[in-house]
This record gives C-alpha cells, structure tokens and sequence, in this order.
C-alpha cells in the first residue's frame, strides 16, 4: 500500500469485457489471498501440535525416565536403543528433550497470561485516571524496565528459589511492562474518543466505560502481543535453564541441556545440536503462526472499522 | 531544556526506586547470607556472631540509608566473599561488557537500518520477505544458542577465531577484537531484528503521510525521498528502543560472558549469584540501571536532537 | 483559443478492493488553456481527489489506470512515461498543493530546506542560491519575516502560514499547472479567503492553468473560469461559472445547490436535502449514477449512462436537462 | 452580567463560564473566559467562532465534561455546577450532546441496539424488551430502518446514518437539551441537509432547547433563533440571528462574514482586512481586548481596558470599545 514508487501507471486493465472481467477477479484474488492461512502457517502448526502432542503424552510412549542413566551408551549418537543417542550421563536424549519440552511450553503459555493481565489492568488504570495514578504506574513500569529482566529473574531465583510455578510467575511479570505501556496507549487512544465521551455524558460509571466501552476495543492488539509473547517466554525460559537457574535439576529443560552439551560440544555435538533444533523449530514456529494470525486479526480489525 | 530536565527528574527517581527495590529484594526475603558465609555446619551462635559482625541485625531502613549513602562516596561495600571492594571489581570488569555492548548495538544496528529501509520500500515485495524470514530465523534464536552454533562453526569448524578469552587492548586494536566479534555477533543477531521490524513499521506508516506525497509531487527521487525525507522521521521508534535495549543487552551480556569466558561485568554477578554474595549482586544491579539510566538520558538529549518539535519545545510544551 | 496546458482524455482510474473493483474516476474528459482555473466540485467519494492524483501520476500501487486513459501535459502524454520521466516534470510543469498544511510539510525539516531542495534538483541552482530564491519564494506567498522564517520548522508556524509555504513549494519551478487539492478545507473561513486570493494572484501572475478542486461551492463560484461537478466519479456538468450558477443543467448539480445552507436565508428554512446516498462505485446503478436520488428520473435514465453533452461550453450528462425551456 | 438583561423564563443559564487547563510549568491555557448567555426553553442558540475561539471548550463545560473551572450553568433552576457525584449522573439524562466525528462517535465493537440502548441500560430503565422496542421506536424516528439496523454495526453505516444513530442514543432519554458540537461538519452538503432538517424537525416536535456549536456561519444561521460570536475564548457579540448577520457591530463579526464564500458567482468577495499575523495563543491572550491585535480599528483603549458586555439594542449584546453602528 505505501509503495512509493509504482506510480507510472503502467498497469491496465484489459479493454474487452471478458479481459477485464479476469483481471477483475485477480485483482480481487490478490487482495483477498494477501493474509489467508497458507503453508507457512500450516506447517508450523502440524510441528507445534505434534511437540504439545508428545509433551502431553510423553508418560505414554514407554520412553526411558529422563534421569534414568544406561551405562551401555554413555555420551553415544542416535542407535537403535536411543534413538537421539545419550547425554554425557548416559541418558535417554529424546525423553530428555520430550519432558523438557514440558517445561518450555508451560511456562511459554502461563507466562504471558499472568503478565498480560497485570499489565492489562494497570495500562487500563494509568491510561484512563491519568493524572498521579499514570504518574506512579509510570514510574513503576520505568524501574522495572531500567532492571535488565535477566537479573530480575535471577534475583527471583536466588530468592525464591525454581519451582515450575515461581519461574511462570517471575517470567510473567517481565511482561507486565510492554503489556501495561501497550494498554495505557490504547486506552488514551479510545479515552479520548467521542463514544467514550457520550458514555460519560450518560452517566455512564467508569467501571462501565472501562468494561463496556475500552475494553472490547483494545483487547485485539493484546491478543497479539500475547502471541508475540510465547515465544519469547520459551526462549526467556531457556536462557535461565541455560544458566542453571529455572527449575531445579534433574528436571530435565530444553536450555539445561544444552549447556550441558556445550562442554562436549567439541567431541559430541549431538547433545547440543538436537535440543538446539528442536527449541528453535518450536520457538520459530510459534513465531510464524502468532505472525500469521496477527495478520489475519488487523484483517479483521480492518474490516469492521 | 525544560522537557530534558522533567526527563532527568524521573530518571532520578527511578533510579531511587531500583536501588530500593533491589535492596528489598535482597535483604528482605529469606536466604541469609550469614548461612552461606557460615557453611552447612555452623552453629546457630557463629550465624549471629556473622550478622553482627556484617550489621544484618539492625533495621533495614538503616541499612538502606547507609548504603546509600556509600552509593554517592564510592563506598559501595565489600563482597561477603572475597572480600573485594564492590565498586572497584565493578569498575575493572565494566569497559570489557561496555565494549561488547558497543560493538554488539554497532553491528545489529549497521544490519538493522538498511534492512529497514529495504523492507518498508516495499511491504510485502521481494526484499521485505527475504529480510522477514532472516529475521524470523534470527530471532528464534536465543543467543545462547547463536553463540554455540557460531563457536561450533567459525571456531571449532573453520577454526577462524577463537571460541573464548579475552584480550585487553594493550595487546594490540585486533588482537582485543578477534575474540569479541562471536561474542557481539550473537547479540546483536537476535537485537537487529526488533530494531528492523520497528524501523520497518514506522517507516511504512511515514511513507503514507502527505509530506511524503508531497516531496513525491516535488519530483524528488526515490533515494532522497527515503534517506532525507523519511529516515528520521521514521527513526523515533527505534531511537527509544535503542534506549530499551540497554537492559536487554546487560541481560545478555550475562549469557555471553559466561559462554565466552569474557571478564565483565556480568560474569561478576553470575558468580555472585551463584555464590549468594547479595552485596555484590546489589551493586551489579544498582550500576546496571544507572547504566540503563544514563542511556536513556543520551536517548532523550538525542530525541531532542532529531526531532524540532521537541526541541523547540512545541509538541510538548 | 488560448495555449492548451492539460488534455485529460478519457480518464479511468480504480482501486483493486477485497470487495472487488472499485471504480474511483471513469472516463473523465477536459481540457484547460494557460491562465485559465478549472474549479472541480463534488462530495466525498465523488472522485476530485483521485483525479488530481491520476493527473500527477501519484497513485498507490492497488490503482489501475484504464485503458485509453491519456494525460497530456503540454503536450507530452503523460501515461506512458517512466518514473524518471516523470520526475523531472513534477515541479517545473505541475505541481500541487494539498489539502491539510498540518501534514504536508515535513516536520524534521526546515522550510527553507523543502523549497530548496525543490529548487537545487530541478533548475540545478547552487544551496547558496537556492536559499536566497526561497526567501524571495516567501516573500511572494505574504508571508512576514521570511528570512527568519526560512530557518524556523513547520510547526512553528500557523495552518494559513503552512499552506503559504506549500504554495510557495508549489510556485518554485514556475509550472504550468497547479492543481489546488482542497486547500482551503482545513483552515478557518477568514485565513481561507487569504489563500484563495494568493492562490488567485499566483495564476494571474505567473500565467499558469490552474485547478482548484473543492466540496464547496462557496469556493468555486468566486474563484473561477469553468467549473466541472464530479458525482460517482464522472464529470456531470462543466460549464463557465456564471453559465453554472445562473443557468444549471444538471438535476444533481441543482440538487447540491439547493441543499446547501446560505448566510442571506431566514432562520430556520427547510433545505432541500437530496435524499439518499452516492451510489456504491464497487457495484455502481446502471444508466445515470444519480438516477436513484433523482427526483426527474425515469425509467429510460436508468438504461445507460448519459454522455456529456451540449452546446459550447455548456455540458451536461442528462437525457432530462432542467432549464431547457430558456435560452442558454 | 447585567447586559444579560434576565429573562423571566430562562431555561439554561450559563453564568462568567470560565475554561482554564493547566499546562505545566505554570502556565495554562485560558480556554473560556467569563462567558455567560441566556436560553429560553424551546430555543436554539448558536455559538460560531474560529478554531481556538473556545467554543467546543464552552459547550463540554456546559455538559459538565470536564467541570468548567469558574462559573455558573443552570439547567431549568438546577445549577449543574454544584452537583457531585449520583446526583450529577441522574441529572445528565436532561442534557445530552451530539458530537462531530460521526464513526467515532459510535462504539465499533457494539451493535446499534446496545448502542442506542446504553442511555435506557445505565438509567436502570426498562426490560430488555421494553429496551429493544424504545431503541427501535427512536431508530424509525431519527430516519434509520429498525429492522435491518439492530444487529449490525457501525462501520456498516454512512456518516449520516452514524450521526443519526447518535442523534437517537442522545434523545432516547427525553432530554430537555441537546448539546450539538459541530454536529454537521463531518458531512457532506447533501447529507448536512438531511441532518439539519432532521434536527429541526425533532426540535420542534419534542420541544428541546439547543446549544448549537459550528464554525459555519451558514449553518449555524439555519437552525438558530439566537447567535453569540466567540473569539479566543470571549464572547464578542450576541444577538438574534436575523440582527447578528444583517446589522453586526463587532469589527470581527462583520470580518467573519465577509469572508463566508457565498455560492453565488456574483456575490461580494471583498472581505473585511484583518491586520495580517497570527492568532494569539490562548496561554498568553493580548491585554484589554482580545481582538485588538488584528482589529483593524484598535486604539490604545483597547489595549488598556477589557470591552464590558453592553446591550446596544434589546436583546443584542456586544463587547467592544468601538462598534460599528452606522
């Protein structure tokens, strides 16, 4: 649309009824396929279904425990027993990766949750009160931004150490920053707007406007900003696991192990390298479909305004 | 000059509540160091003999002050550990991270702005899709994990540059860079892309306004009408973010000195973490967002630079 | 017969849409002798604005120009041109002047410097020059202290100020044509009559074509030589002003005309309103596009779309003309 | 004050209206300044003025959105100014207010049912049903089909069908004032008329009294019986419509009017010269007179002293040392 060289008209449509009748029905097609589902969504779809699929599953499979160590395969390729080979303890690498992949995705889903709904409600807050209740929230969201969120979650579990639940939690909060800027923009933008007004000139309370009148209209760009947000998480997650300080060992976690395959990474690569691809297939994936469905929601924004 | 100094207020005060939070943080919530001091066998006397030693007994309002107080002389207290004077150990170690950092922004944002331009000339063309699938690819990469693969491949398979250690610059201009270019490679592989995508959406959205229909209708050409006409109009996004990104650089420099066996700052508080030196951490976090402060005071000076409306005080005034 | 400046010949232009085609401008026809301003009205989404764009080639890139669509610029047929070709038009032949000064002027750069430029790529002059040339530029447009505010940005000045830097934009090549996009529309009644009346200077005395294209009738009537009412995209009538007003053709344009509300009425006249609402261009009425809110419509009106004819310069596209009992 | 000669059956008064917002730094800006005019009920008064004059700033104070800073409003003997709380929640179902933007003006994310309903929903009036059929009974007298309106939303209507939907949510409550702020700018010529005799029609049949805000003179002179003249924030003169365009004496009215383009190529172009510069800003109005610095016949008076209101003849009222009376 913002093409800021096509402008020589070189383009035509076809004199005869039957030729612009085609070019017609292409023009529209174009427009029309511009933002459709195509494979770029749908082969990471089948990818992301069948790693939650093994992940919900994984007891299922008859797969070794991932702490079980088999002292045959110590530090060995993919064979016939262990299908991506072992770790330098000898254990299983697909369970690993599998019940790692548990971790990954429970906190790449609850976290954005949690830190967009706080940051929902104090966007909503600042954007709509102004005055000194945006002022503090400001302040607030500033002082956490100006702490880089890597130590914020290393103080996190320094403190309180790594349970499943604290590193949703502590992730989630991350959030909460951009969640909350987001929403105060967008609730200023529709604050300001006449129907907001006409709600107030009704009496309309503010919990109503805030409910009724703000929210239906801002929960769209949310909605995207959560789907930007999982793989963030996934990868957030893993930076902290790669540093030994998500959930506590043996528990098994996509960057866990690839720490522990870098310090053999010269002798055996495959511990590195097959988490390493199934971590960014994944986290790429959840980036292609969130893009896909972003684009189709601005679609939908767009035609109903 | 009004706008820069209600900028330098907040940033005080944020800085006000770092400190505070971070000392609460650290000092409220359990995990005593005095344990840790001790060791696993210490009686309960010898862990209060400790605390009293170090002062932990008295109110935290107290500490607080006091160690704040020491912020402002340069007395940011000593590791519980080794013993080392915070501030120094800070000092020592920061050019190393601040140099990573540098090179890394350098580097994501030479990718960064040409890309941008690239991409937003013409949504969905040829260009923009080839530059989103990088960039997709390359932020879908943790930079611990672009660090490993690019060890993997230019140290230990090419064999071209070395996969860790540090040269200090005494050592000659190259001999100090070799060693950094994996490392600030892989920060700023996964930095250009946010910088990029929010260049490229700015810019798309100024490419429509009527002063660029209007230099169009000048007959300027496309090259001018981009650099001079659009860029720094399109900029003011990314500018910000740059500003952003100093926590998110800091954070990283974490991951990738301690890959890199780089000597900086946040390989300090790495150790510190590990080891439970809260003093340490404290002062690691305190100088992290007066590093992150002071960015973005240049961002805002910068800002006002780029934008006349702001210096001139008409848009906020 | 004075020198013809601009040929438009049967210009189509549309929009590709999710919904289909939507057909802005269809097969718009005039031409406009040097010295001369066209006043082009119509209501929104009657198509003014995209002819104004068709005729400077500044279209976005879901525009399709039909075929036999001509532009002839002094001349030289504008529709095959390259994009290079093109550029080195735009300033020193046409040049235009948009509606919101607000937004037409780039707010990173000085004034001085987006007349400048104008002036450093097409006539080749020196910065020096340039600058020198701007300030004079300024000054002709009215506006006060011009070598102070040839330094200042564009939100340091006022909407009226705004629009007189862009007109001075405009006017730096001495064009032959400028086209007047809406104006005045953003500015307030007395700042408006200022601008009109620069605007009205500048053709006289450079000598150049001008069209001025606007929703308000108010505007045209005073300001210029032919005007041409645009519905549903077409030309429905085009006439000398006073030939316009005095002696209207077109039910619609009559129509218009009597819907609007006027300072010399009573308080409190009932206006004649046209009823409904433009046609939808996507899915456009067969036969007259007004036909549907016409109340002289019949059954024949809506069988095919009626060429603009008439005598002279008098046209009309209606097969039921109002007036046509009295002498033209 | 007292050239407000005080009418008897005054039906909104609006007394010294004073808008100020604060920006920082000490400074604000002087957006209304002791504004004060009478309406009878039953009456339409116009409020004409360029951008800046302070007149939408006027007429939100009025609907008490935000609170005026100084001054006094009174709704039929009940100063709204002095209501809080639940109190001024109930009393704002008898004044309710038209706004410029049609499409904005409309929840996108609601249908037209709840739309026109929300007034009925936060009164706390009706049945769901009892609703439905009010909404529908208003959507068939504002013009717009019921039956095919309800479900849909607003993107799927016109500017004019939007502002008649809002025309419709506005008086569903039956209030005694309308409030139009530049209600008809939005639209084009053809459906400005349908609007306006809309209005007018709905005016007379359900009795409102009207606050009609337009920079358009012409506009304004349809629907008014009374028109007061605003620049920067004060009022320079009021007088009823027919006076106020055939006979004004403020140097800006008759500037104002010499500068509407009349359809009509014969018409008077001349336009009464204004010293060329800019419009002050209202942080920092001019001394005395705010008009002086581009009034054409500005002494020194008018620098030093603030015009009083003065009632040169009955019922028209202006605020200038020098009035141009013949």
């Amino acid at each position: 649309m913002a093409d800021i060289s096509q402008e020589s008209g070189t383009k035509s449509y076809a004199a005869t009824p039957d030729d612009k009748a085609a070019k017609h029905a292409e023009a529209i097609a174009h427009f029309k396929k511009r933002n459709k589902f195509g494979l770029y969504f749908w082969i990471p779809m089948v990818w992301l279904l069948f790693v939650l699929f093994c992940a919900v599953f994984a007891p299922l499979f008859g797969l070794p425990p991932a702490d079980e160590i088999d002292w045959m395969y110590i530090k060995e390729g993919p064979n016939e027993v262990h299908w991506l080979g072992t770790d330098s303890l000898g254990r299983d690498m697909l369970s690993r990766i599998i019940y790692g992949g548990r971790v990954s995705l429970t906190v790449g889903f609850a976290a954005p949750f949690i830190g967009v709904g706080l940051g929902l409600i104090l966007g909503m807050i600042a954007g709509y009160y102004r005055g000194w209740a945006d002022e503090i929230i400001g302040i607030a969201i500033d002082t956490w931004l100006a702490i880089p969120g890597l130590v914020i979650l290393l103080l996190f579990s320094v403190v309180f150490g790594g349970s499943l639940f604290m590193v949703c939690f502590s992730l989630g909060l991350l959030f909460i920053p951009t969640a909350a800027r987001i929403t105060r923009a967008a609730t200023l933008n529709y604050a300001g707007r006449e129907f907001v007004l006409a709600a107030k000139a009704l009496g309309a309370s503010d919990f109503r406007i805030l409910t009724k009148e703000v929210f239906p209209n801002i929960i769209w760009p949310l909605i995207a900003f959560i789907l930007i947000d999982i793989p963030i998480a996934i990868v957030i997650e893993g930076s902290l696991s790669f540093l030994g300080l998500s959930v506590k060992a043996p528990t098994p976690s996509w960057g866990g192990i690839i720490a522990e395959g870098r310090e053999v990474l010269s002798t055996s690569p495959h511990i590195a390298m097959y988490p390493t691809l199934v971590m960014f297939l994944t986290v790429l994936s959840f980036n292609l479909v969130g893009d896909a469905i972003r684009r189709r929601l601005a679609d939908v924004r767009e035609g109903a305004i | 000059m009004r706008y820069l100094l209600q900028r330098f207020q907040r940033l005080l005060i944020v800085l006000a509540a770092v400190t505070f939070v971070t000392f609460l943080l650290v000092n409220v919530l359990p995990g005593d160091v005095a344990y840790e001091i001790a060791g696993m066998d210490s009686s309960e006397e010898e862990v209060q003999q400790i605390r009293e030693d170090l002062g932990l007994n008295r109110p935290i309002l107290v500490r607080y002050g006091e160690w704040v107080g020491g912020i402002f002389t340069g007395d940011w207290g000593r590791s519980y550990l080794s013993d080392e004077d915070v501030w120094e150990s800070i000092t020592d170690r920061f050019p190393v991270s601040f140099e990573l950092m540098i090179l890394a922004q350098i580097l994501a944002l030479t990718m960064a702005i040409p890309a941008g331009i690239v991409s937003a000339f013409r949504p969905n063309g040829r260009g923009d899709r080839l530059i989103g699938s990088v960039a997709f690819a390359s932020v879908s990469m943790p930079s611990f994990m672009t660090a490993i693969l690019l060890i993997y491949f230019f140290a230990l398979y090419l064999g071209w540059l070395p996969a860790t250690g540090y040269e200090p610059i005494s050592s000659g201009l190259w001999e100090n860079l070799r060693p950094m270019i994996l490392p600030a490679l892989s920060l700023a592989l996964v930095e250009w892309t946010v910088l990029m995508r929010t260049l490229r959406v700015e810019m798309i959205s100024v490419l429509q306004e009527n002063y660029i229909a209007l230099a169009r209708a000048k007959g300027m050409p496309n090259y001018r009408i981009l650099l001079v006409h659009a860029l720094r109009p399109s900029s003011f996004s990314m500018i910000t973010l740059l500003g952003l990104q100093v926590a998110r650089l800091l954070g990283g420099t974490i991951i990738i000195e301690q890959i890199f066996g780089i000597p900086g700052v946040g390989r300090l508080l790495i150790h510190a973490v590990y080891t439970r030196d809260f003093i340490v951490i404290q002062g690691c976090v305190t100088f992290f967002a007066l590093a992150f402060v002071t960015a973005n005071f240049i961002v805002d000076i910068a800002y006002a630079w780029l934008d006349p409306r702001v210096r001139t005080g008409g848009a906020h005034g | 017969m004075g020198e013809i400046i601009l040929d438009v010949q049967n210009q189509r232009t549309a929009f590709a849409t999710g919904r289909g085609l939507l057909q802005a401008v269809e097969g718009v026809s005039f031409t406009l002798e040097r010295g001369k301003t066209l006043g082009v009205v119509g209501e929104s989404g009657s198509g003014k604005s995209v002819l104004s764009r068709s005729i400077m080639r500044l279209l976005p890139g879901t525009a399709i120009t039909g075929p036999g669509s001509r532009v002839l610029l002094n001349g030289k047929d504008l529709t095959g041109m390259t994009e290079h070709e093109l550029r080195r038009l735009r300033g020193p032949e046409v040049a235009i002047v948009f509606q919101d000064p607000m937004t037409s002027l780039n707010p990173v750069l000085t004034i001085g410097k987006q007349i400048a430029e104008v002036l450093v790529f097409h006539m080749g002059m020196s910065k020096r020059a340039a600058r020198a040339k701007s300030i004079e530029l300024l000054r002709a447009v009215g506006l006060p202290q011009p070598d102070v505010r040839v330094d200042q940005y564009p939100h340091q000045l006022s909407g009226g100020m705004r629009q007189r830097v862009a007109i001075a934009i405009a006017i730096a090549c001495e064009p032959d044509l400028l086209i007047a996009d809406e104006p005045t529309t953003a500015l307030d009644v007395t700042v408006q009559a200022e601008i009109l009346d620069l605007l009205g200077r500048m053709v006289r005395e450079r000598n150049m074509a001008m069209i001025l294209i606007t929703h308000d009738m108010g505007v045209v009537a005073g300001r210029c030589d032919d005007v041409a009412v645009m519905y549903a995209g077409r030309i429905v009538e085009k006439a000398p002003v006073r030939e316009l007003f005095g002696n209207t053709r077109m039910p619609y344009t009559a129509a218009l005309l009597a819907s609007i509300p006027r300072v010399t009425d009573p308080p409190h006249r009932k206006l004649d309103a046209i009823e409904g609402r433009p046609p939808d261009l996507i899915n456009p009425p067969p036969g007259c596009p007004f036909a549907p809110r016409c109340r002289f419509a019949s059954a024949e009106c809506q069988q095919q779309v009626p060429a603009l004819e008439g005598q002279g310069a008098h046209q009309y596209a209606c097969i039921k003309p109002l007036n046509t009992g009295v002498a033209a | 004050m007292n050239a407000h000669s005080g009418e008897i059956d005054t039906f909104l008064s609006i007394d010294n209206l004073t808008v100020e917002y604060p920006l920082g730094g000490g400074k604000r800006v002087y957006a209304v300044t002791n504004f004060t005019a009478h309406v009878k009920r039953g009456e339409t008064l116009g409020l004409v003025g360029e951008s800046g004059c302070g007149k939408s700033s006027a007429a939100r104070a009025v609907m008490q959105l935000p609170r005026p800073t100084g001054g006094k409003v009174t709704l039929d003997g009940q100063e709204l100014t002095g209501l809080r709380g639940k109190a001024l929640q109930a009393a704002r179902r008898r004044f309710q207010m038209i706004f410029q933007d049609p499409i904005a003006s409309l929840n996108p994310r609601q249908t037209i049912r709840d739309i026109v309903a929300a007034p009925l929903e936060i009164a706390g009036i009706g049945t769901r049903e009892e609703q439905t059929r009010r909404v529908a009974e208003m959507l068939d007298l504002v013009g717009i089909n019921s039956e095919q309106a309800l479900e849909r939303r607003p993107h799927e209507f016109s500017g004019g069908q939007c502002q008649r939907i809002s025309i419709a949510r506005a008086l569903i409550l039956e209030p005694d004032l309308l409030v139009c702020d530049e209600a008809v700018s939005a639209l084009d010529v053809s459906v400005q008329a349908q609007v306006l005799n809309l209005l007018e029609k709905l005016k007379t049949e359900l009795g409102l009294t009207m606050l009609f805000i337009s920079h358009d003179l012409a506009v304004v002179k349809h629907v008014s019986d009374r028109v007061a003249v605003m620049y920067l924030g004060k009022l320079c003169e009021l007088a009823d419509a027919e006076t106020i365009y055939r006979h004004p004496v403020h140097p800006y009215t008759r500037t104002l009017l010499s500068a509407v383009p009349e359809p009509d190529p014969d018409a008077d172009r001349a336009v009464m010269e204004l010293i060329p510069g800019e419009l002050p800003s209202p942080v920092n109005p001019p001394s005395g007179c705010r008009f002086r610095t581009r009034c054409p016949y500005a002494t020194e008076l008018c620098a030093r002293e603030v015009p009083q209101e003065r009632e040169i003849a009955k019922g028209h009222i202006v605020a200038c040392h020098h009035p141009l009376i013949n």
